[in-house]
């Protein structure tokens, strides 16, 4: 790896030509206070002297003690109009990654995009990221990226590659052959508008859409009962009742960062609500969205129809309409029905599975609660899923018989996620011409002809309409590192199109949204546009569609007759933090530990607790699934019986150091049913063979023993006693004593406060603060060692049956105690106590004696214990799984944050930087800091709003009206160390 | 002095001053027997295998040992503890019962102390390897730095760092001082002109003035006094680095006492394991006799049974402390995953000791030989239940862990008995390995020669 | 005190002999100029009429001397130089101070008596003491006699005699 | 070598009227402290404890150094050795706290325990209580008047039979001791405070009692050498005995120190609350214990001139006596009393009482053997013995 741009500024121009006129020129400055202009024009005093000379010293003792010298570091010689050194610069835009997509706003030091937030502007995510939002900035620096085009397996320029692919598609459309666009649903508007451009020159041009894990059944049904083929938009925060059946609508479920803010909001009693949604799930595996309801049902897949159809039945036998034969619900519904029926037009329910009769019977359903035009809005549907599983299984029948003549692949990895992975190969072997705009050489461009890398994200323009009348735009924050080219762009030029795509996205946007609104001036409305990010149009009023019902029967008469499935069954699911498998080169990702295993690096086959006893397996075993697929078993508390669920997203085997060979490829196994994929497999024959393979979890006991670490209640108690659950903080209170008075903290006092009520355990927040702190990756091994650095983590609990726990979440992160017991037995004194309450560690003091993480009753500090970071000054000992010190991957890191050397122990520092930050802000400004203002990365970026931060000696914050609310207690607050983090009683919504 | 006839001589056989002088300076003047030779190749063996584990754990980092997030100590701090108890043996020995006149500590208190300093050289190198940076192991030195910084004179470590130096210094010196008498018999009994310088520079110039000989029972009387309560200190400050802490297992006030008392069970142990093949190979069977042994033993049973209230008072106070954490803990050690590990310690430190009770037994040199090993066993584990069992189930179940040592561990733990070993082959070829002119001023008071008069 | 050249040394081969002789010595009004013995012969001091060692009271003052200071370092440390925070503690944290300000006191008291030993003696690393008789360390028991510091006895011959008498062995004169 | 000692009829009378002025201030302390029965039982509590110690431990000195084969003190082992006929006076006092329990310890309101309590209940439970104190006495009487019977018996047969056979005793002795010493402390001290509690509690009260008792030892045997007996003890003795004096008072001291170290550090309210009382409420006996006994021992008794010197070795043998007992108020008090506790009339005078009862059983138990136990066979080496 050689020369990287270190920014946009210095690509493409000659450092000769700049001028060294407009350097540090920046009034506010944080260096300028060091510069001293008084200092440096005055005239050579003897006090100035010694002045300057203590500082040359001091410099030179700071330059010499480092032991890397920096060598590449190198200066602004113009400075750029909107780049401050030192002083981060934001973008808003938007991260889509196929059918995810994100509002962000991007956080750029010196033209390097370091940090992904949420744009709280957009009335979709409202400021919330989820984990691959935040850890996507990442995957821009990817060493795997493609750095040139590439024709037939050599690298070519562009002009070659566009004369050959343009006399080829010229070729195919003049002898009438067909061009097919292979792609994951799009929904930006301007790129629609440029394949209709392309398709002008190429007529047969047709577009088949292509999801991975598509909502095919929801799709349809909706066709079938509105005849409206979409997916609508769900209002979870106007639903009283929530019923899901394996429904993640939390973790991956069609728009979860949207969903997440819904449902939290009717699950908060910070502000004196009296009120809370009740939620109820029926699902196989443990998800993230199951392990966060009010009741849970553990049922097999193949159930979850029959399960529909009885307590369809069981509406209808209340509101009086027609009921039909089923089997047995083999779980009583009935007081579910009543719930159901007694919140009519205030409850929602919602199925995850993709069979159509399941999704026509959620219709139905819905249609007797009145959901429709309460909880469902069909006028306002989501784009961001479109493709209809059929629709794929048709192009490679059409591929397989030869009759396809060009194949474009746009965010499209079918070789490795499609269910019908090895026809689509040898149907790909009959396309004459094969294009694929990856920005990799993953499964499928490999197998192509021509690749056009596409850009990433943060260097792209683009627009988006993931929600009809929901506009959001993209622009690019950093220059292209590679000599790659946005898809769009591509399309152009073959279009004969000399468009720059960015005018083109204006001239989409001047004539289709900027009559939608009332500023009158084009310009002014690109601009507000770019700032904020989003453009949303007023809603169409939901309302009550005409439900056709003719459905109904046929859906419950095909369950009756799929009965009888005996045997294992498998299901299928995508984790929160790999997903699709996108980016499983992202080592953020593969580290992630999952919300519910607190497994890294891997997928398995989830188990029961009492079919492992039964088949008398542990953890790690490797099973057998039907022969052709060999994964190790995870016991999930929760798990139904007789059922295994599986990760999609993992075995691939073209994306890259990091992610290849991390687990295995189950996209391959499911099977297509009316027309969609079904993400479960019934009737499977699992063995062990014998072999363990282990896994590497970072939580490997689960129960709290007893302990009040997560203390809960129930709404009723807590409507009686808002202290209810919480009795032990007043006892811990009322017992107080100490044998020293505490130091006073000199204005500030930091603190924070985690409502574990709002806290759903998405661990969001873990990717956040490892981009912003610098937090290195270690690696499975060190992992099962139990050496996993992030700075802060979710402690998941299970509590009752182990086979359907009730789970409880809770981020745990440096407590910052005032009588902190790691800071009395590091002897060198290199962690200690600020004046503002914050418990700090001096990197370059530390001697690593480790004893302070001994000491900490929390377990929140970290050690180097090796050198992850490529940071300290002996050679050849650098332990980097993950490739994160090449060069590349270091224009990610935090510059604000100290990259921590080898036997150097870490923990969270309540984002000291950006307290600091915001603080100098104000400083300039002569304003007293606002509440709220400074937000730590975990805060930033929670889509439930879970965590609080601010200062506890201002009584009017929200921090401090927080730690006075009854249902504040501080973990282990009977060892009297203090904590400046506070926990908020968790509230179940259940009968006691 | 007026001895009683009731007790046994110290010394045996017909000795006169000059056939103690002979007999015990005899490995110094002779040259060393095969065994000799294959011990101190197989203990330099032991120490390249350490070398070579410590410089790999310095290079590439201490995740080259087993520890964790959870358990950030491991074999490394249970090694010092267990090394710097065995060292508690020889200052115990010089200084405490010298204090309380027991006469029978002549003969052994030479190279017990020995013992006890390489005993704490291999200690004391745990506590820098076991660092993240142990070249920076100087940061927690007191000196004036640029960064106007000091150290923690809270942290249990520098009073670790002060209490384990002091110890070391205050031993070294006790010893030699103890050492100039017979440094300069030696001296002036070897021919060889090498020798004779060696010996002679060594010697610091004694003559045996009268005068000299007062400042010298002086001073070892001053420095025993000093290095008593020193004794009980250190491994009173070492304790403190658990005890000062809050995890349950490791925050309890016995601690202090306990640990004194374990170390001096475990240093004796280790006496007792070297004395009965040093009397044994360098034939001082009259020197060391079955009646020394049997002192030791009595200590042994006291001390351990002093370390098996401590364990029983540390069971039974979880229990009463309705604390749920320290319930835990306990619980926990006897029947979580490291049970094997308690129960080795409960078989080796409390139970085992206990068949001293018997007579014939405490004078059984086979079975005193087995039951040191046992012992010195049951006492590493005792550390290692300490600082593993302890840490690995604290308060958030959510960071429980477990512990498994790694080869770099295991290497460097090797090293030190090859480190320990050398210089203690070194020691009985150089050095006199009994006080000679100690035992001569008891040899009227305590031989079988005199005695029989 | 140092010797002149001038001198008797004569032998015993047991310490109650030597004892003995130093008895019938002194009762003559013989200065003994020094006894070297093999080993701390009980009660010689006392016969010699030696006064009490001073090395406990220069250990005893250097062990006062360094706890105080070690104590006032600390206090320093903690409260002038650089007050921290330090996990809520009070800056001066007196328990905390204990153990250290212990054992420099020790250690302090360990140096000072040594030094004060070898300076008094003579002895230390490098020190040129003229041996006498090389079994002086091994069994015999020696007393030496200046003949030139002593006033009340300046006949040679005649404490020659009086060594003879009390059963010395070896007599020699050095001149 | 026969030495007979004379209980006079002054001393008699003399301690008979310590035990009237601790039997008036009893009354006194009845009547003016009707409603603070705690305050009575609390005292009659410390002084049981106080002085059973005292003669619990001078068996413990008996025993070690007979097992340890110690040959200095045996010419004054009958002292300690007359301890042991304290021991029954002391249960009956002991038994007495029956009446007084539900005064003294919150634990045996057992209709109103928190949780914590609760879970203690197994042991802290007034039958087991009971037991446990029987079982207690009934071994200490057995093994302690054993002892003494053997070494007696010797007196007139000169054979090491008795001396072999007491040394069994002794080890017995020493191990149950090892085992009562702490459980006595929890059971009657520690449980006051039921809520708090410290591994280390048994064995610092424990050094406590020894010191104690070494400084009783060493009064008596100073004043029957003044009254002429026991000429035979020399400055070589009196050294021993001092040497033990500083050298258990720095023991004590360690063990106090590190445990309020710990508690201190930690700084953990399940824990801290025994000290947070005790320096809000009674700063002053709290930093006199450790002065008393620690601080004055450490510096008077440190020159070896002053351990020698009969005044000075008496002087701060009376002072460490006086200086244990605020210790073991300070233990028993703030948790039985309360933070209103104070020492006053009742306190003083109840001790002397106790002394004075103290004093006329083993004066009373010395005159019916020698002073000096005349075969034993370290008998020689201990008078002949020099430092």
């Amino acid at each position: 790896m050689d020369n990287y741009w270190q920014s946009i500024e210095e690509y493409g121009k000659d450092p000769k030509e700049l001028d060294r006129k407009a350097e540090f020129t920046e009034e506010n400055h944080p260096l300028a206070e060091m510069f001293d202009k008084s200092i440096i024009n005055a005239p050579a005093s003897r006090r100035n002297f010694l002045k300057m000379f203590g500082f040359s010293i001091a410099t030179a003792t700071v330059v010499s003690s480092c032991k890397n010298s920096v060598n590449k570091a190198i200066p602004y010689l113009i400075k750029p109009e909107e780049i401050t050194p030192g002083k981060a610069t934001f973008y808003a835009s938007s991260y889509m990654d196929s059918s995810d997509y994100c509002s962000i706003l991007v956080k750029t030091r010196e033209g390097r995009p370091i940090k992904i937030e949420g744009n709280t502007l957009s009335s979709i995510t409202k400021g919330g990221t989820s984990a691959k939002t935040q850890a996507s900035v990442l995957s821009l620096y990817d060493t795997e990226r493609l750095q040139n085009p590439i024709a037939k397996g050599t690298e070519k320029s562009w002009n070659e590659i566009d004369k050959d692919i343009i006399k080829e598609l010229n070729k195919i459309s003049s002898d009438k052959g067909n061009i097919v666009l292979l792609t994951s649903s799009i929904y930006s508007p301007s790129t629609k508008k440029v394949i209709e451009q392309f398709r002008k020159k190429h007529n047969s041009l047709k577009v088949v859409n292509y999801d991975p894990v598509s909502a095919s059944a929801i799709i349809l049904a909706n066709k079938n009962t509105f005849n409206k083929a979409l997916i609508p938009s769900y209002y979870f925060n106007k639903a009283a009742v929530i019923v899901s059946f394996g429904a993640d609508f939390l973790g991956t479920w069609i728009s979860p960062i949207e969903f997440t803010r819904q449902y939290v909001q009717n699950r908060k009693l910070t502000n004196g609500e009296k009120t809370m949604s009740r939620h109820i799930h029926f699902e196989t595996g443990m998800s993230l969205t199951g392990s966060n309801a009010d009741k849970r049902i553990p049922i097999k897949p193949s159930d979850e129809g029959i399960i529909l159809a009885n307590l369809y039945n069981e509406l209808t036998k209340i509101t009086g309409a027609e009921s039909f034969s089923t089997p047995e619900s083999p779980v009583n519904i009935k007081e579910i029905a009543n719930e159901l029926l007694n919140n009519k037009t205030k409850s929602l329910v919602v199925s995850g599975s993709n069979n159509l009769s399941n999704q026509i019977l959620v219709n139905a359903i819905n249609n007797l609660l009145g959901s429709y035009g309460n909880t469902i809005d069909l006028n306002t549907p989501f784009l961001i899923k479109q493709a209809i599983d059929s629709d794929f299984n048709s192009l490679v029948q059409s591929m397989n018989e030869g009759s396809i003549d060009a194949l474009l692949i746009y965010n499209a990895n079918p070789v490795y996620n499609s269910f019908i992975s090895s026809s689509f190969i040898t149907g790909l072997e009959k396309v004459p011409l094969k294009i694929s705009f990856a920005s990799t050489l993953d499964e499928t461009a490999s197998l192509c002809d021509y690749v056009c890398p596409d850009n990433h994200y943060l260097e792209s323009w683009n627009d988006a309409e993931p929600k009809k009348g929901f506009y959001s735009l993209m622009q690019p924050t950093i220059a292209n590192l590679f000599n790659t080219r946005q898809f769009q762009e591509s399309i152009l030029t073959w279009a004969g199109n000399t468009t720059k795509y960015h005018d083109f996205i204006q001239s989409v946007w001047e004539a289709e949204l900027f009559p939608k609104q009332e500023m009158p001036l084009f310009r002014n409305f690109w601009n507000k546009s770019l700032q904020d990010g989003i453009f949303e149009v007023q809603p169409v009023k939901a309302s009550q569609p005409e439900f056709i019902d003719s459905f109904t029967k046929p859906a419950i008469d095909k369950l009756a007759s799929n009965q009888n499935e005996a045997g294992f069954e498998i299901s299928f699911y995508e984790k929160v933090s790999i997903g699709n498998g996108n980016q499983a080169n992202n080592p953020w990702l593969q580290e992630m530990p999952d919300p519910i295993s607190k497994i890294v690096w891997d997928n398995y086959a989830n188990i029961s607790p009492k079919q492992a006893k039964e088949l008398n397996l542990k953890n790690g075993d490797v099973i057998n699934i039907n022969h052709t697929i060999q994964l190790p078993i995870f016991i999930q508390p929760g798990q139904a019986y007789q059922t295994l669920s599986v990760a999609y997203g993992y075995g691939r085997t073209k994306t890259g150091k990091v992610g290849n060979k991390v687990g295995e490829n189950v996209f391959p196994l499911p099977t297509i049913k009316e027309g969609c994929i079904q993400n479960t497999l019934l009737n499977v024959a699992v063995s062990a063979i014998g072999f363990n393979h282990p896994l590497a979890m970072t939580q490997t006991h689960h129960s709290m023993e007893g302990r009040k670490i997560v203390r809960e209640s129930t709404l009723e108690k807590y409507l009686e006693d808002p202290k209810s659950g919480n009795e032990y903080h007043f006892e811990i209170e009322e017992e107080s004593t100490s044998l020293y008075k505490n130091h006073p903290t000199e204005g500030h006092h930091w603190g924070m406060v985690v409502d574990l009520n709002s806290c759903i355990g998405c661990g969001n927040c873990v990717i956040a603060c490892q981009a912003e702190n610098n937090v290195p990756v270690v690696g499975k091994e060190e992992a099962m060692k139990n050496r996993e650095m992030q700075w802060i983590r979710i402690d998941r609990y299970y509590n009752g049956d182990p086979e359907n726990p009730e789970t409880v979440f809770q981020p745990v992160m440096c407590q910052h105690c005032d009588n902190a017991p790691c800071e009395n037995v590091c002897p060198t004194a290199a962690t200690n106590h600020s004046s503002e309450g914050l418990n700090q560690m001096i990197y370059n003091r530390c001697v690593g004696t480790k004893y302070c993480a001994n000491n900490c009753p929390y377990k929140v500090r970290r050690f180097n214990w090796f050198d992850y970071t490529n940071a300290d000054a002996i050679p050849a000992n650098t332990h980097d799984v993950a490739g994160m010190t090449v060069d590349l991957k270091r224009m990610v890191l935090n510059p604000d944050v100290t990259v921590r050397a080898k036997g150097v122990m870490e923990k969270c520092s309540m984002c000291v930087q950006r307290i600091q930050e915001k603080k100098l802000d104000a400083k300039i400004e002569g304003r007293p800091l606002k509440d709220l203002e400074i937000q730590t990365a975990c805060m930033q970026s929670c889509p439930s709003n879970a965590i609080i931060f601010g200062d506890m000696n201002d009584k009017k914050s929200e921090v401090s009206r927080l730690m006075h609310n009854e249902r504040n207690y501080h973990l282990l607050e009977e060892l009297h160390v203090l904590p400046s983090v506070g926990y908020l009683t968790k509230i179940r919504n259940k009968k006691a | 002095m007026y001895v009683s006839p009731i007790r046994e001589p110290l010394i045996k056989g017909e000795k006169s001053y000059q056939t103690i002088t002979d007999e015990i300076s005899a490995p110094i003047a002779g040259k060393p027997g095969p065994l000799w030779y294959a011990g101190i190749t197989f203990s330099t063996l032991a120490l390249l295998v350490g070398l070579y584990a410590m410089g790999h754990t310095v290079w590439n980092g201490i995740g080259t040992w087993g520890a964790n997030r959870t358990i950030n100590w491991g074999w490394g701090i249970t090694n010092f503890v267990w090394w710097v108890g065995i060292g508690h043996a020889g200052t115990f020995i010089s200084a405490i019962l010298l204090l309380f006149r027991q006469k029978w500590r002549t003969s052994i208190n030479r190279a017990a102390e020995a013992m006890t300093i390489f005993a704490v050289i291999c200690a004391a190198l745990f506590p820098v390897l076991h660092l993240g940076r142990p070249w920076l192991a100087f940061f927690m030195a007191p000196y004036p730095s640029t960064r106007e910084l000091w150290i923690n004179f809270n942290s249990p470590l520098i009073w670790d760092v002060f209490a384990i130096s002091t110890y070391f210094t205050v031993s070294l010196l006790f010893w030699y001082i103890g050492l100039i008498p017979d440094l300069g018999t030696i001296r002036d009994r070897v021919t060889s002109k090498g020798k004779k310088a060696f010996y002679k520079f060594m010697s610091f110039g004694w003559t045996g003035s009268a005068k000299h000989w007062q400042r010298h029972e002086s001073i070892s009387l001053i420095l025993a006094g000093l290095a008593a309560p020193l004794v009980l200190s250190v491994h009173s400050i070492v304790s403190m680095d658990f005890a000062t802490s809050l995890i349950p297992g490791w925050h309890t006030t016995i601690f202090p006492p306990y640990f004194v008392s374990g170390a001096i069970f475990s240093g004796f142990a280790m006496v007792l394991t070297l004395m009965i093949i040093t009397r044994r190979t360098l034939n001082l069977q009259q020197y060391i006799t079955v009646n020394h042994i049997e002192s030791m033993n009595k200590i042994i049973i006291a001390t351990g049974s002093i370390v098996g209230v401590a364990y029983i008072t540390e069971l039974f106070m979880s229990w009463y402390s309705g604390n749920i954490y320290e319930q835990y803990t306990f619980l926990n050690r006897a029947t979580g995953p490291y049970w094997w590990a308690y129960w080795i310690m409960m078989t080796c430190n409390v139970i085992s000791p206990q068949l001293l009770w018997f007579k014939k037994l405490r004078r059984n040199l086979t079975f005193t030989f087995i039951l040191s090993i046992f012992i010195n066993i049951g006492m590493w584990f005792e550390r290692f239940v300490i600082v593993v069992t302890s840490l690995h189930r604290d308060f958030l179940p959510s960071s429980w862990s477990m512990y498994y040592p790694s080869i770099t561990e295991v290497g460097i733990f090797i090293g030190t008995f090859g480190i320990f070993f050398t210089l203690f082959l070194l020691f009985i070829r150089f050095f006199p390995v009994i006080a000679i002119s100690e035992v001569k001023s008891v040899l009227k008071s305590s031989s079988e020669k005199f005695i029989k008069k | 005190m140092k010797r002149t050249n001038n001198y008797i040394t004569a032998y015993f081969e047991d310490d109650d002999d030597l004892k003995v002789g130093i008895k019938s010595l002194l009762e003559k009004k013989v200065t003994i100029h020094d006894v070297l013995t093999p080993f701390a012969v009980h009660g010689l001091d006392h016969l010699l009429n030696f006064k009490r060692s001073r090395i406990p009271k220069v250990g005893f003052i250097s062990g006062m001397v360094g706890g105080v200071s070690t104590l006032l370092f600390q206090t320093w440390v903690f409260t002038k130089a650089w007050p921290l925070n330090i996990g809520g503690k009070p800056f001066f944290a007196l328990p905390s101070f204990i153990p250290v300000t212990f054992e420099l006191s020790v250690l302090i008291a360990a140096f000072g008596m040594i030094a004060a030993y070898f300076i008094s003696s003579n002895i230390g690393p490098g020190s040129k003491n003229v041996i006498y008789d090389e079994r002086v360390t091994d069994d015999r028991f020696l007393i030496i006699i200046d003949l030139e510091k002593d006033n009340s006895i300046n006949d040679k011959e005649k404490i020659k005699e009086i060594l003879k008498e009390i059963g010395a062995k070896g007599i020699t004169i050095k001149e | 070598m026969n030495e007979k000692f004379k209980f006079e009829k002054s001393q008699k009378i003399t301690f008979i009227l310590l035990i009237v002025v601790g039997l008036l201030s009893l009354t006194a302390g009845i009547l003016i402290y009707k409603d603070h029965p705690e305050k009575i039982w609390s005292n009659i509590l410390l002084n049981n404890y106080y002085f059973l110690a005292i003669a619990l431990c001078g068996i413990f000195f008996v025993a070690v150094h007979k097992i340890a084969d110690s040959g200095w003190q045996a010419s004054l082992i009958r002292i300690p050795e007359s301890f042991a006929s304290y021991i029954p006076i002391a249960a009956i006092l002991m038994f007495l706290i029956y009446f007084g329990m539900h005064d003294i310890y919150h634990w045996t309101h057992t209709e109103s325990l928190d949780h914590i309590l609760q879970g203690k209940t197994a042991y802290l439970n007034m039958p087991f209580f009971f037991i446990r104190m029987f079982i207690y006495f009934a071994l200490w009487i057995l093994v302690s008047y054993g002892l003494r019977r053997l070494s007696i018996k010797s007196d007139f047969e000169n054979d090491n039979k008795h001396f072999n056979k007491s040394r069994t005793y002794a080890a017995l002795f020493v191990v149950l001791f090892a085992i009562t010493s702490s459980t006595m402390s929890w059971d009657w001290l520690l449980s006051i405070d039921a809520h708090w509690y410290s591994t280390m509690f048994g064995w610092y009260i424990f050094s406590g009692a020894l010191v104690t008792s070494i400084a009783a030892i060493t009064l008596i045997i100073l004043y029957l050498r003044k009254k002429g007996y026991m000429q035979y003890i020399t400055e070589s003795h009196l050294h021993d005995l001092g040497k033990y004096l500083f050298g258990f008072s720095i023991m004590w001291a360690y063990l106090w120190f590190v445990q309020f170290l710990f508690i201190w550090y930690a700084n953990i309210q399940e824990e801290t609350v025994y000290f947070v009382q005790r320096l809000e409420h009674f700063p002053i006996l709290f930093y006199a214990n450790v002065i008393i006994n620690l601080v004055l021992p450490f510096f008077v008794l440190m020159s070896r001139g002053s351990k020698m010197k009969t005044s000075i070795l008496a002087t701060i043998a009376a002072i460490i006596l006086i200086g244990h007992w605020i210790d073991l108020y300070l233990v028993i008090m703030p948790g039985s009393v309360g933070n209103s506790a104070s020492v006053g009339f009742l306190e003083i005078g109840l001790s002397i009482g106790y002394a004075g009862l103290f004093l006329y059983v083993i004066f009373n138990s010395l005159t019916k053997a020698s002073l000096v136990p005349v075969n034993h066979p370290f008998l020689e080496e201990s008078l002949h013995y020099e430092t």
